[in-house]
């Protein structure tokens, strides 16, 4: 972004202030494979990376997308990928590599209308649990999910601190709603904005094991090349990189890289609230493009004689059951908008054990409008 | 109630600018009114030559959803695009048509303005204009963004000065229809 | 000898998991050698390697390393080079890691000239998994998977790199280790673009069983026995070719390689206003 | 030139029998039972076919100058 | 299998009971790509199936394999194919295309030690939440899962027909330790075998819809090379199969496509329990390889003088909520013993409210033994 | 005409997506044309199709079809032919979905000659997407994601299905139809192996437009211009042949094909015990 | 011969003048507002380059024996 | 508590057919003997020369679990075995050991049997007999299934003569060493 820019307001689309936000988050390495409604993120690395020095290259398929990013990662690249359902169905297996040799990076997945190729050009909700799911095998996945195009600079930003801080990969979640929409953003000055950067390995190389426990549960790094030898292993190895098969070695290892983010879900669940208040009654809990309509609706509770708030969930995994259940405490009824047939529900009633949950379900293509909400909030008034 | 949010559609069909056409509004609301704006488009692989567009909303807030429910403006481009928006339409919206291209624009309720905005670009030097045009009018008719954002954002859009000029020359000549 | 490349070797790893008389252990000598031979140092080298046997020699090496998952090393490959230029960057594979689940992307790298060298190490069958057929097994086999005789032609997999692109590459059978690992320096030394060496090798244990190819030292007798130098084949007819094994360098040329190309875009890219 | 000395690491070495097949002096004795013995070290003439043979990086070759 | 071991007492490797299971429901066309611990349904389909006029193809990956059998199972035949967790990962893309095709077909994922490569030859139960949720989009699945060599056989047979009826992709849920166990095993004679095929459309030509909707929701089938003309479709379609982006036939297919699943979860549920009575105290509820040291537990109860009762599931998608809520009813606690952090325990999780749950869990390749499930139940007596 | 093909035209579904000029119309034209001359049936013919613009050929198509998923057409066609070989399977496939995301079952498919017929209408880029680089992209191009000039070489699909052994392999531009029809024709004509045709086309909308080739008349006429017969490339010097496009038959060749070598197991195995 | 008639179905013509372009005789002429538009048909020899060259297939030549 | 399950464990390093032995007596057991068997086996890539074993458990009834938790029986093939079985010794399991190969089973707990195995196969006709002596041993010894039942089996599996005649005399020599 051409620097003259910064610190203004600007009119952008969701996919290019995605694409601002990695490259203030010092992201430079792009590895992608185009698909709709996510190629204007490849579109603005293509054209910006160049600019700055990094390096886009598109590469065959998602597979070879998400292990480019991996490798890079390794040679201590920050680095991300944007794709949409179809892509990250492709890019399972290698989410679960980018989990056990722990490279930090930055997945975006501009959701459409699934399943299978389903319909490319409309927005969707239906990959709320593939991202946290899709690849064989325990693990912990982090996912933040913008609803404005504000978030979508902002929360990027906050992906790559994540990945960084905790050496895994993490998701952006956007739809094609928030991904093709353009809307009013402020970019900050870079010196306003927070970057993290993973820890290097400072000891002496002699000492160095790639993947040593420390209390925080995130091993230190050394890049390939470095003079402490990186040994990246995607199968069960030991603090040294190499293979090991031992059972309690192995059992530590898959509890470590959950545990390291399960653990500090205080420090990543991010959530904003509007007009969640004591005597609220019903509170709508949405993420991406469903909370623009329940926005909506809050704007209008007033004129229905309600008393609404809404939850928006910023971080979706790891899943913040615990802020769910504060502002839930004395609601009365939980409404859940989404653009699927009720993932993100099914996920709170998991924790939410007596208050009833309505959803608001659409699959057909379509955006959820206020109406729509309305009209379930209602519905529930007259049982 | 005072609107304090200004809904527009662009309609049209797949390359006739319908985005273009609402990415500077929305621009021109930001980057030099200091206002809030948010514009969704329909589209899709099946858009070429099939029915587009573009909701623009514009507002002195942040504006919470982004779809065009009541529009106070409607542009129609297209014959094309009427079935799809004509639902959108009530006594209060205004609705601006080209006349060249859509023809049975007599039926339509609200408050019709039939402007020959083809015949015009044509003569300002370019059918690419005829949205520039369609735009001056527009922004003259309802001031949802003042005149200096719009000419500063076309300025700012096209620095080949050819360009600039014709798409200067279109506001304008739109601005003078009012 | 001048090299012994042991410098590369970790030596408390040894012995190699390979069975008694696997061609792996030649091959990963052959590569050590001529990694000492061009002076790489273990900081500025990394090894990627598939999931395979051959994929395992990671574990005998003191460089850095990247062992990942089937198919993916020339992908993760192409990453590491293009996010570090400087680094020095060899890809292992087997036949079904880099000729079969992983061949889009070998001719995709291949065709792009990814400053990288890939050694294949081709013992015409799947070993890990129990000796299935590969992309490589020969028609007529028996493989765990082909009871009645493999249906398949195989690829001969230095011509299909060659095609899609390769600056450079060579084939040669482990029963001529020194030319295998003259072979593998020279693509070693070569600056620019995508190096390929494919090593013949075998895999006593599950191809030459089922297929009653005696012990280790008879397969690699008839590894030997069934080379033909690539110079010498336009004299043959094309029935004398058949279940030959063309060794030698397939293609040795110059071409800019994937780096440089980048270099240059971003050099355009930052003068662009 | 003294006579080389021919070093089995048995350690690492399996018993797979291509150094003595392909010993062009028949230096090494081979066995399934104890693996590869140097035989005839005598008859050693430093050409390293074993050493380029073994699969295991087992054998080493010393060559000393007479002193 | 030589007939004339058919009705006699065999001992078994679990993978070819499956295999055997397979050709005995009537399969004739396998595509895979080999992986441990699943690779002996390869090597028995490659010798079985050339034998009864079958095909084994092995495909140059897994996402080959699967979009084979989806192809073959179009042009009529009963396909199927067995991999692991990564190969499952791999899979993912289209088994949203299965699903949105329609495509009978079996999917025998042998579950090893993940994440990503892991512990290869090391058993798990990682995948339970991937083979549910691991594609793009909303979507529902079946799936079955053996804890027996003789429930390898006949699960199979029933995963088949319920592929067959359903027109869905179905999983048969293994893992490493029933995959490659061995065991005695009773054969049934072909005509004590239940085998069900999908229903064939008999109408005229021109009035062929292949995604007609009826009352069952799972469309008549024509193969390709039938006169009723089939166009198989993975993008959004009407019931002609031909493309359609209508929001609201969209919405209907997809609903469509859950309900045939979900709305006959009382057929599709499958279970088996033990010792379970009126006044059972304890419950474990365990599938695949977790079922066996449970089932040693009940045995020694009495010992510990415990009440413990046993629910198996065979079925594990669609989720068989109402099967726990009925046997929860009067526990007083709940144990659930898997190869995981805790997969199967997080579902229960959503439909049981008051009752503790407790997981046995394990991640480090070794087997759960009875002695582990035995702690977990004496240490919430001391609780 | 003697062939229109419009028998297999579901007429209702007319006009095409494809924009105006785009050369998917004229391809599918003498596909239909070639299947008539074949005497194929609307019955006996499944087509399956790729995801991206030429694999919406299928909503025009009244035969059986399957639009599957990105890059698996051939995968998919492959399963659909071994359960039922009585068919005939044609496979459209464009540069991105067939060369690119499906480059592996490609020449996978080639290897073991399948007994499939592709068809590849190669634009030199993603039309469905917008217009990004594809594996056939050729240097230097400006694309959505290489606005600096794209730095990659680009594929000889024809070659390189060749070198992975496929039974007939032909290419021509929508420059001359007639000829591009000749050779579907003999495609489809023949019985045994892996056929393959590459259709040279155009993409007006994105690759014509940031690449300034003008309308589409013009765009064909480049085509035509730098066509080059292949049994002419012979004379002509390396440099003469960049970025030429050799047209011709680039292998017609008899093989078993992989349904005989089937039959031949399934005897095998039901001949055994 | 009695001169084809050549027939353009608008329905499908999207105007990309690739048949005014190629065909041998300038039988069409083709603006952007209004497409191909079919000017000389007494020109028409019958080759069917236009026909074969359509993307929409939406021209057809019907060629009559003279009475 | 008479046990009803029988519990084996036949240890050694990969390539010395624990597995095979253990499936003979599964097959013996269940197709022969009207039994219940089951076989867990630990193997991998990693087991290339390194340690294997199979667990295998004869019941009259449907056994539960799939290891031998309290081994009646332990096979000892390999000096690189013991470590991995020591632990699941007591002093009422039979260990059975090839003394040719595994030399420091003084220190073994439990009932102690030590034959030269690979001594006895090689005149037997083939090292590979090894284990049908011990097989013939161990059935003898304990009877946890029949003789006919496991010369059954045998005669089932290998159908080349001179196989078949080997395995049954090593059958036979391993009998007589009760
Ligand atoms: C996605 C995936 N599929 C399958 C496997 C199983 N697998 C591991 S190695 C291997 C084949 C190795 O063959 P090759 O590359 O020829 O190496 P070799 O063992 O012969 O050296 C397979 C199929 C896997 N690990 N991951
Ligand atoms: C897994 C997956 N990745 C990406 C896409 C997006 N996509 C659809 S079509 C296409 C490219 C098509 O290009 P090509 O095959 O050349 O066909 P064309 O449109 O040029 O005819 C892409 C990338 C997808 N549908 N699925
Ligand atoms: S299985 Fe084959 S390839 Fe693998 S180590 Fe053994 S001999 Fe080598
Ligand atoms: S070649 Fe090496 S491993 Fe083989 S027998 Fe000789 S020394 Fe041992
Ligand atoms: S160096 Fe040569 S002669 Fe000496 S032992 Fe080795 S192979 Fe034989
Ligand atoms: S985008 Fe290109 S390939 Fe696609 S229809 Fe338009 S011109 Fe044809
Ligand atoms: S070629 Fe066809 S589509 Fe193009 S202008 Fe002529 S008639 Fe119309
Ligand atoms: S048939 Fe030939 S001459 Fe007649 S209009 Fe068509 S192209 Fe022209
Ligand atoms: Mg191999
Ligand atoms: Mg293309």
């Amino acid at each position: 972004m051409p620097e003259a820019r910064l610190g203004k307001r600007l009119f952008l689309q969701g996919n290019i202030a995605v694409g601002e936000g990695a490259i203030a988050a010092g992201a430079r390495f792009f590895a992608g494979y185009p698909i709709t409604p996510s190629s204007e993120i490849a579109h603005h690395a293509a054209y910006c990376l160049p600019k700055v020095g990094g390096i886009y290259i598109q590469m065959e398929d998602e597979i070879g997308s998400i292990s480019a990013i991996i490798g890079a990662s390794m040679a201590g690249a920050k680095v991300y990928t944007a794709t949409s359902g179809p892509g990250i169905s492709l890019m399972n297996e290698n989410i679960g590599l980018a989990c056990m040799v722990e490279a930090p990076c930055v997945l975006i997945n501009v959701q459409r209308a699934g399943p299978s190729t389903g319909l490319a050009t409309k927005p969707a909700q239906g990959d709320f649990f593939q991202i946290r799911w899709g690849t064989h095998g325990d693990h912990s996945i982090i996912a933040l999910s913008p609803a404005t195009v504000q978030e979508c600079f902002d929360l990027t930003i906050k992906a790559f601190n994540f990945a960084e801080r905790f050496r895994t990969p993490v998701f952006v979640l956007m739809d094609e709603i928030i991904g093709k929409m353009h809307e009013t953003i402020v970019v900050p000055n870079p010196q306003d904005i927070e970057i993290e950067n993973r820890k290097l390995a400072t000891c002496l190389p002699e000492e160095f094991k790639p993947y040593a426990y420390n209390e925080d549960l995130v091993p230190l790094f050394a890049p390939f090349g470095d003079i402490r030898i990186n040994k990246a292993n995607g199968s069960g190895h030991g603090q040294d990189g190499f293979p090991d098969n031992n059972p309690d070695n192995y059992d530590r290892l898959v509890r470590r890289l959950n545990d390291k983010i399960e653990k500090n879900k205080k420090r990543i669940c991010l959530y904003k609230t509007f007009n969640c208040q004591d005597d609220t009654e019903i509170l709508i809990i949405a993420y991406g493009c469903s909370v623009r309509p329940a926005l909506a609706v809050i704007e209008q509770a007033a004129r229905y004689g309600l008393k609404i708030g809404l939850l928006q969930l910023q971080t979706l995994w790891p899943f913040p059951d615990e802020i769910i259940l504060k502002y839930s405490r004395k609601v009365k009824k939980i409404i859940v908008p989404e653009l699927s047939l009720g993932q993100l529900r099914l996920e709170i009633t998991r924790y939410i054990k007596d208050i009833p949950i309505k959803g608001v379900n659409k699959v057909g293509g379509m955006s959820i409008t206020p109406e729509d909400i309305i009209k379930v909030i209602k519905a529930g008034n007259e049982e | 109630m005072m609107k304090n949010t200004y809904e527009v559609i662009i309609s049209g069909i797949g390359g006739q600018g319908t985005v273009v056409s609402g990415a500077i509004l929305g621009e021109a609301a930001s980057s030099y009114d200091n206002k809030f704006a948010v514009m969704t488009c329909t589209y899709g692989t099946e858009a070429r030559g099939t029915f587009a567009k573009s909701d623009i909303l514009i507002s002195d807030n942040f504006i919470p959803y982004y779809e065009a429910l009541n529009p106070d403006i409607i542009l129609v481009l297209s014959d094309k695009a009427y079935p799809y928006i004509k639902n959108r339409i009530d006594k209060e919206t205004i609705v601006v048509i080209n006349s060249n291209e859509v023809k049975n624009y007599e039926k339509i309720l609200g408050k019709v303005y039939a402007l020959p905005l083809s015949e015009m670009a044509v003569k300002v030097g370019s059918l690419q204009a005829l949205n520039m045009i369609a735009l001056g009018f527009m922004v003259g008719l309802t001031q949802m963004i003042s005149r200096e954002a719009l000419i500063k954002t076309v300025e700012n859009k096209y620095k080949n000065k050819r360009d600039y000029l014709i798409n200067i020359k279109a506001i304008e000549e739109g601005w003078k229809m009012i | 000898m001048k090299y012994t490349g042991k410098k590369f070797i970790k030596k408390d790893s040894l012995p190699f998991f390979w069975c008694a008389g696997c061609g792996n252990g030649i091959i990963l000598a052959c590569l050590v050698r001529a990694m000492e031979e061009n002076n790489f140092t273990q900081e500025n080298t990394v090894i990627v390697t598939g999931i395979g046997c051959w994929g395992k020699a990671d574990d005998y090496l003191n460089t850095h390393t990247f062992h990942g998952t089937h198919g993916r090393a020339l992908a993760i490959a192409t990453g590491i080079k293009l996010a570090k230029p400087s680094l020095e960057v060899i890809v292992l594979v087997g036949d079904g890691d880099g000729a079969t689940i992983g061949g889009n992307h070998l001719i995709h790298a291949a065709r792009r000239n990814m400053d990288i060298t890939v050694i294949m190490s081709n013992n015409l069958n799947y070993g890990m998994t129990g000796g299935q057929y590969s992309g490589t097994t020969p028609y007529g086999s028996i493989t765990s998977t082909s009871r009645y005789g493999h249906g398949e032609d195989e690829f001969n997999i230095s011509e299909l790199v060659k095609a899609a692109g390769a600056a450079y590459v060579a084939k040669e059978t482990i029963a001529n280790p020194l030319r295998l690992q003259k072979f593998i320096s020279r693509a070693l030394k070569k600056e620019n673009g995508f190096r390929f060496v494919e090593a013949m090798s075998i895999c006593p244990t599950h191809y030459g069983k089922e297929n009653r190819l005696g012990k280790a030292a008879e397969m690699i007798e008839g590894l030997k026995k069934n080379s033909l130098k690539i110079d010498l084949i336009k004299d043959r007819r094309i029935d004398e070719l058949t279940a030959k094994i063309i060794v030698g360098e397939y293609i040795d040329r110059e071409v800019d390689g994937y780096i440089k190309r980048y270099r240059e875009i971003q050099k355009k890219a930052q003068n662009k206003k | 030139m003294k006579t080389p000395k021919v070093l089995i690491d048995y350690k690492l070495c399996k018993r797979c029998g291509i150094c003595s097949h392909f010993c062009p002096k028949q230096v090494f004795v081979c066995d399934e039972l104890n693996g590869a013995q140097v035989d005839k070290e005598e008859d050693c003439i430093a050409c390293e076919k074993c050493v380029i043979m073994c699969p295991e990086m087992a054998i080493e070759i010393i060559t000393q100058k007479e002193e």
